[in-house]
């Protein structure tokens, strides 16, 4: 399978945001390390997934792959071009091939656009269609994303709508112009849970009918583990760890993997899993600890871990983690 | 300890009235754990704050009696109420980033909550007494001073559940206590939670949408649906033998990280609409196994044995027809 | 031409169902409504005034002097033998055209101000904001009275004193609305579908700050009507020869002592009940678009 | 950040808003007229008076310098001690008197009667913006509404005349001007506040001569902007109200009146501080109608006067005194708002 995109020691620093008044006062800027360094590549047609807790650099990740924030450094490449660069009109006519959906539909789509309006746009946008065949498309759309009758939802307003009909509108919006690629921010995480599934189902559709590949943002590695064919686990801005599903399920390396996967709630009364627990709270992003960012909580950190920071290696072809432990093993 | 009989409480709103808890009967007693389970309007926390009697206005409870410990608070006095409140009854709400007043220090929190219901007591012993719940909580007696902002949420729920636990009341209800929290975070809170329980001898109702961590967590489970319970069972009958087609969907919709190849699937159509809920059995226009029997008459909630009960037409065929 | 049609007839077809829906939404809506009711009456009152009024508002001695309200004169005379009646229902245009002028002002320099300063932001925005910021800080009726006692009487001299006022007002709201809406994600989104920047600006932006303009132009419009009354009041009006309410709400002041209670009353309750219109109306519509309100 | 640097900076912040502030007022009076010589004496005058009042007041130099003097004069520290007032240059219409002697001898009037307004404006706006928000929705909050969107759409000389005839004319109980009868000779002055100079001068008839003077003033201005605190406290309330730390006391069985006050009035009240420094300035244009009402020998009367003699210069310098009131007050509000939240201090 040949790779869709890739990026290459990404980094995407914010400034911190001060009042006047403190920036009057401040001698240098802080700076929060959202994403720090991160460096993988997403095959053609596979449903890739950035986990992590908030705060770890996911969502932004996404965002500046997608190039809606602009990278502090690092490449990113779609379909072997570098878009890193990209401006203007160019960069306009590569948002048809990437696509994304957000997390909250309620936030997602304008309050004052009628959901057929909101559908159509892209396709104004591009010159594909107008009129009467603008509608017909939207229809068609709305067909595959269930909300059915199409012709009673076109001229609603998002106002009319649950948040899982929002959502499927979202979705709809963003493949009427059948992209290549979607980046999918948590989109099922502000749903009801038994409408969850069905969000999940449309998108495994799109990949089998138009060979949609995914970057899919979760918290909720039990989603993850049901979607995704590679995972790839977070800790504030670095990814620690990065495998198939199978193996990131059964036999997790990191640390930090391991207690996330021991954290999660199992829906079996029989079945209490032991915890693993790690001290303290997730330090800040803009004073990220020295060496590796995981010592200060992890149970096996040493002297080491103070010190270097560990890279992202192989332990296997498929299976890579940034830990000093794993990596003498 | 608590007795809820055929409780309904009622929301007037301009559109008409929302009938958001209808009939809720249950008991819970000392040191048990309860869990609600419901989606969004199931009415899950309408039940929870109808029981220290804090609904929103202008909702109200319109029938039916909550008794804690023999007493119907539905008809006391507001006076006596607020004593109950914190005294015997202590409540956990979802959002712990705003739960705590953002110009008052923690150890404050403490000491008005001690000197309003124990008002003999001095300054110095409220301190003390502060400082010995904060060291339960695994927070340091000196951030007693520090303000609420200066606390990260998974801090902040804690000193929410410090604050519920410092007067030693009977019964403890979380209201989503970890749905804005990350999952480690999240474990912790409800491990801390479950051991201040045993610790104290008190009772819990955990409230959730996350059917997971009240499997996980409670000995019983409600599952409610548009106000009505459809299901009361302990968990472990309700993980092996749900009944309600509701359940049912709910649990196939989880997905579990212990299973390798689990096929989820959805519940089709969409929550019902409070304003104009669905005549008869409410699920029914959702419900695959529907007939036409389903929305003409509303299931009674029986016990089909074992202490399960079920408000469904396919366990029995008792109900009530609707005009 | 036939789009423009449509287009008028969408916004009327908008405006009735709308007008309809007001008094679904209690006391906010019904505020809306009696406010709609008051200002129309004004306006239709001011404008059939030369066919109905009794007499000329301006000629003096066309009944006794100061006197009070009779049948002949139902809301008595003026210290010059002025009918009273006559002069109500005159007396309106000045502070309506003072404050419709005003707005326009307002709204034609505030919201592109608004708009182009936040869209584009940086240190450009930054000046801009520090400068408004400063000019809003300032008590305004003294900056109306300063730029009103330099440019000297007129309608739109007044205007544009009050208008300078209020254009902070509306470049605040404008900048603030699109600041906030420019990060929600309905605007990103709209962004990741590769739409234009013209076209985020007025199809996803600019179309979310409307309601909050249309809130500031009615408390501008009451504002108006008031700082003209004040402005009137401290010898800064229009023109002795128009008959307008500020000034005889002024004038009327001299027949007080001798107990010559109509000649305030009738253009005091006449003003206040423009400026009540005005602020119901926007009092109304702010707490119908309060989101934080809405349950 | 600690709240002493954040005075300082505060402070240090305000220069370049003052300096905004004078160059707004020179553009608006000396710019924007052309020749406001011309305009004082309405074209009745000589070419050669003229041009001796430019001379005299320095209008005939070049414009950048005119401003450079302006701004020069008001900072200039050492004037201000030696005659105990900014140099705001020379009047027009008396060109031997200072305008700003004239503006520092009106000012005590004006801020006594800003300061007794603001508090009745607060304190009614704040009680009945509580209990409107604790009844939300009933009759007692839709007639206290009603009761603030009236006051903000009464002229606020159109309340003092009408007050003036019931309390003065009628009954006979108030006087309707002056901020004591002239039989009564005013207090020495040491704060330039009557009431406050009475009581120091232990004279007690003196202090209730002048409250009676202050009442009719003083309430008309707090009546009206008390509207608009009504409005503000409201909404924060039923904002704050909302909010779950308030259910959350609630849920402690915290009682009702700690909850009501402690809990959401604490909160809601400090953006109604915020706002306080913007209504201030709303207040002293009241003030200005006001003391204009009340014949009241405060800025508000100085600048009306003013205005008729067409004493541009005067005029200017009573608006930058305004200005420079407003600036202080609000870097007053600023500092205690950042007292009062602990958030503020990082």
């Amino acid at each position: 399978m040949s790779e869709i995109v890739r990026v290459e020691n990404l980094v995407k620093y914010f400034p911190v945001q001060k009042s006047l008044l403190e920036q009057f006062f401040a001698r240098k800027v802080d700076y929060v390390r959202a994403v720090d360094h991160v460096t993988f590549s997403i095959k053609k047609g596979e449903i890739f997934t950035l986990a992590g807790e908030s705060g770890c650099g996911k969502t932004t990740t996404a965002r500046v792959l997608i190039r809606l924030l602009q990278p502090t450094s690092g490449r990113i490449f779609f379909n072997d071009q570098d878009i890193t660069q990209l401006k203007g009109e160019k960069l306009r006519l590569l948002r048809r091939k990437m696509q994304m959906i957000f997390q909250d539909p309620y936030a997602s789509l304008n309050p004052r656009m009628r959901i057929g309006d909101s559908i159509g746009h892209p396709l104004e946008i591009y010159g594909i269609a107008r009129g009467g065949e603008k509608v017909k498309k939207v229809l068609e759309v709305l067909g595959k994303v269930g909300l059915t009758p199409p012709e009673q939802f076109i001229n609603l307003y998002p106002l009319n709508l649950s948040g899982g009909q929002r959502q499927r509108v979202a979705l709809a919006r963003s493949i009427i112009l059948e992209p290549e690629f979607m980046v999918a921010d948590e989109p099922v995480s502000m749903i009801d849970v038994s409408l969850r599934t069905t969000i999940i189902e449309l998108m495994l559709n799109f990949r089998k009918e138009l060979g949609i590949t995914y970057l899919f943002v979760t918290h909720d590695l039990a989603v993850a583990k049901y979607i995704s064919d590679r995972i790839a686990i977070m800790y504030l801005g670095r990814i620690i760890e990065l495998t198939d599903k199978k193996t990131l399920f059964n036999e997790p390396l990191h640390p930090y993997t391991q207690a996330l996967l021991s954290a999660i709630p199992v829906p079996d009364p029989e079945r209490r899993r032991k915890m693993i627990e790690l001290k303290g709270e997730v330090p800040s992003a803009i004073h990220v600890p020295s060496g590796c960012r995981f010592h200060t909580r992890c149970p096996y950190a040493e002297e080491i871990c103070k010190e270097r920071e560990p890279d992202l290696v192989p332990v296997t072809p498929d299976h890579l983690v940034a830990c000093h432990l794993t990596e003498r093993k | 300890m608590l007795e809820v009989n055929s409780l309904t409480v009622d929301y007037p709103t301009r559109g008409g009235t929302i009938r958001a808890v209808e009939n809720v009967s249950f008991s819970l007693g000392k040191s048990e754990t309860l869990g609600l389970a419901g989606e969004s309007g199931s009415g899950k926390s309408t039940l929870g704050l109808s029981m220290i009697r804090l609904i929103p206005p202008p909702g109200r409870i319109v029938k039916g009696e909550i008794r804690i410990d023999g007493v119907n608070i539905v008809e006391l006095p507001e006076s006596k109420m607020r004593i109950l409140r914190g005294q015997k009854v202590a409540y956990i709400f979802q959002d712990p980033m705003t739960s705590l007043n953002p110009v008052k220090k923690i150890g404050a929190h403490f000491v008005e909550l001690i000197r309003t219901h124990e008002p003999n007591t001095k300054k110095e012993d409220a301190l003390e007494r502060t400082k010995k719940v904060l060291g339960l909580l695994g927070i340091l007696p000196e951030r007693m001073n520090d303000y609420p902002h200066q606390f990260s949420g998974g801090m902040r729920q804690r000193i929410m559940i410090g604050l519920g636990i410092t007067l030693n009341p009977n019964l403890v209800i979380a209201d989503e206590p970890t749905t804005a929290l990350d999952v480690i975070v999240q474990a912790k809170i409800l491990d801390l939670l479950e051991n201040l329980r045993r610790a104290y001898g008190m009772a819990l109702i955990l409230i959730s949408h996350d059917l997971s961590i009240i499997l996980e967590r409670c000995d019983r489970i409600i599952v409610l649906y548009a106000g009505n319970m459809v299901e009361y069972a302990s968990s472990a009958e309700l993980h092996k033998n749900p009944i309600h087609p509701y359940t049912q969907g709910l649990l196939r919709s989880i997905p579990n990280i212990e299973l390798s190849d689990q096929r989820l699937s959805a519940i089709p159509g969409s929550p019902p609409n409070m304003l104009n809920p669905p005549k008869g059995c409410r699920f029914s226009p959702r419900c695959r196994h529907a007939e036409e029997k389903c929305g003409l008459m509303e299931p009674s909630l029986i016990d089909v044995g074992n202490n399960h009960f079920v408000k469904c037409f396919a366990a029995n065929d008792e109900g009530v027809a609707v005009e | 031409m036939k789009e423009e049609n449509e287009a008028k007839r969408s916004i009327l077809a908008r405006l009735i169902p709308g007008f309809v829906s007001l008094t679904k939404h209690g006391p906010s809506g019904w505020m809306v409504i009696i406010g709609l009711v008051i200002v129309v009456a004004i306006v239709v009152m001011t404008a059939v005034a030369p066919l109905v009024a009794p007499h000329d508002p301006i000629e003096s001695r066309v009944g006794p002097i100061a006197s009070p309200p009779s049948w002949q004169f139902p809301m008595g005379t003026t210290a010059l033998g002025q009918d009273m009646l006559s002069r109500i229902l005159f007396g309106g245009s000045t502070m309506l055209q003072v404050s419709a002028i005003s707005v326009l002002i307002c709204f034609v320099i505030g919201v592109p101000l608004g708009l182009f300063s936040s869209y584009v932001g940086g240190n450009l925005d930054k000046t801009f904001s520090l400068i408004i910021d400063a000019v809003y800080a300032f008590p305004g009726l003294v900056i109306a009275i300063a730029i009103a006692a330099v440019l000297g009487p007129g309608v739109v001299n007044m205007a544009l004193s009050i208008a300078v006022v209020y254009i902070p007002s509306y470049f605040r709201i404008v900048r603030s609305q699109v600041l906030s809406i420019k990060e929600l994600t309905y605007v990103e989104a709209a962004k990741s579908i590769g739409a234009k920047w013209h076209s985020i600006l007025f199809k996803y932006v600019f179309p979310n700050v409307v309601p909050s303009i249309v809130t500031v132009a009615t408390v501008n419009f009451a504002d108006a009507v008031l700082t003209a009354a004040g402005l009137t009041f401290i010898g800064l009006g229009v023109s002795v020869s128009i008959p307008d309410w500020g000034y005889d709400l002024t004038k009327g002041r001299e027949l007080l002592s001798s107990g010559g209670w109509w000649v305030i009353t009738f253009p005091g309750v006449m003003i206040i009940l423009l400026a009540l219109g005005f602020t119901f109306i926007g009092e109304g519509l702010s707490e119908l678009l309060n989101p934080k309100l809405q349950r | 950040m600690g709240l002493r640097t954040y005075i300082i900076t505060r402070i240090i912040l305000t220069i370049p808003t003052l300096l905004l502030l004078l160059t707004a007022v020179f553009l608006i009076m000396r710019v924007l007229p052309g020749d406001p010589v011309a305009l004082h004496f309405e074209k009745k005058a000589t070419p050669e008076t003229m041009e001796a009042l430019r001379h005299i007041l320095g209008l005939d130099k070049p414009l950048w310098q005119q401003y450079l003097d302006y701004v020069w004069g008001v900072i200039d520290i050492g004037y201000m001690v030696e005659h105990g007032y900014p140099n705001l240059g020379k009047s027009m219409q008396v060109t031997t008197e200072d305008v700003g002697g004239q503006i520092f001898s009106a000012f005590p009037a004006t801020l006594e009667l800003a300061i007794y307004a603001i508090i009745i404006a607060v304190v009614i706006g704040v009680l009945l913006g509580v209990a409107s928000s604790k009844k939300y929705n009933s009759v007692p909050d839709h007639i206290i509404r009603g009761f603030g969107i009236i006051t903000y759409a009464v002229p606020i000389f159109f309340l003092g005349i009408i007050l003036q005839l019931i309390f003065g004319v009628y009954l006979r109980w108030l006087p309707t001007g002056l901020r004591i009868a002239p039989t009564v000779e005013p207090p020495a002055s040491i704060t330039g506040l009557y009431t406050i100079d009475s009581l120091l001068e232990g004279n007690l008839y003196k202090f209730i001569e002048s409250v009676k003077a202050l009442l009719l003033p003083s309430f008309t201005l707090g009546i009206i902007l008390s509207g608009v605190f009504v409005r503000l406290t409201r909404t924060n309330m039923l904002e704050t109200l909302r909010l779950e730390f308030v259910t959350a006391a609630r849920a402690r069985g915290l009682k009702e009146s700690t909850v009501t006050y402690r809990y959401a009035l604490r909160n809601a009240f400090l953006p109604v501080l915020t706002m306080m420094g913007l209504q201030f300035a709303l207040l002293l244009g009241g003030a200005v109608l006001t003391e204009t009402t009340f014949s009241w020998p405060g800025l508000g009367r100085y600048i009306v006067t003013r205005i008729n003699f067409r004493d541009y210069t005067a005029i200017q310098g009573a608006v930058v005194m305004f200005g420079l009131f407003v600036t202080l007050v609000s870097l007053v509000v600023d500092i205690l708002y950042a007292y009062l939240d602990p958030r503020i201090r990082l």
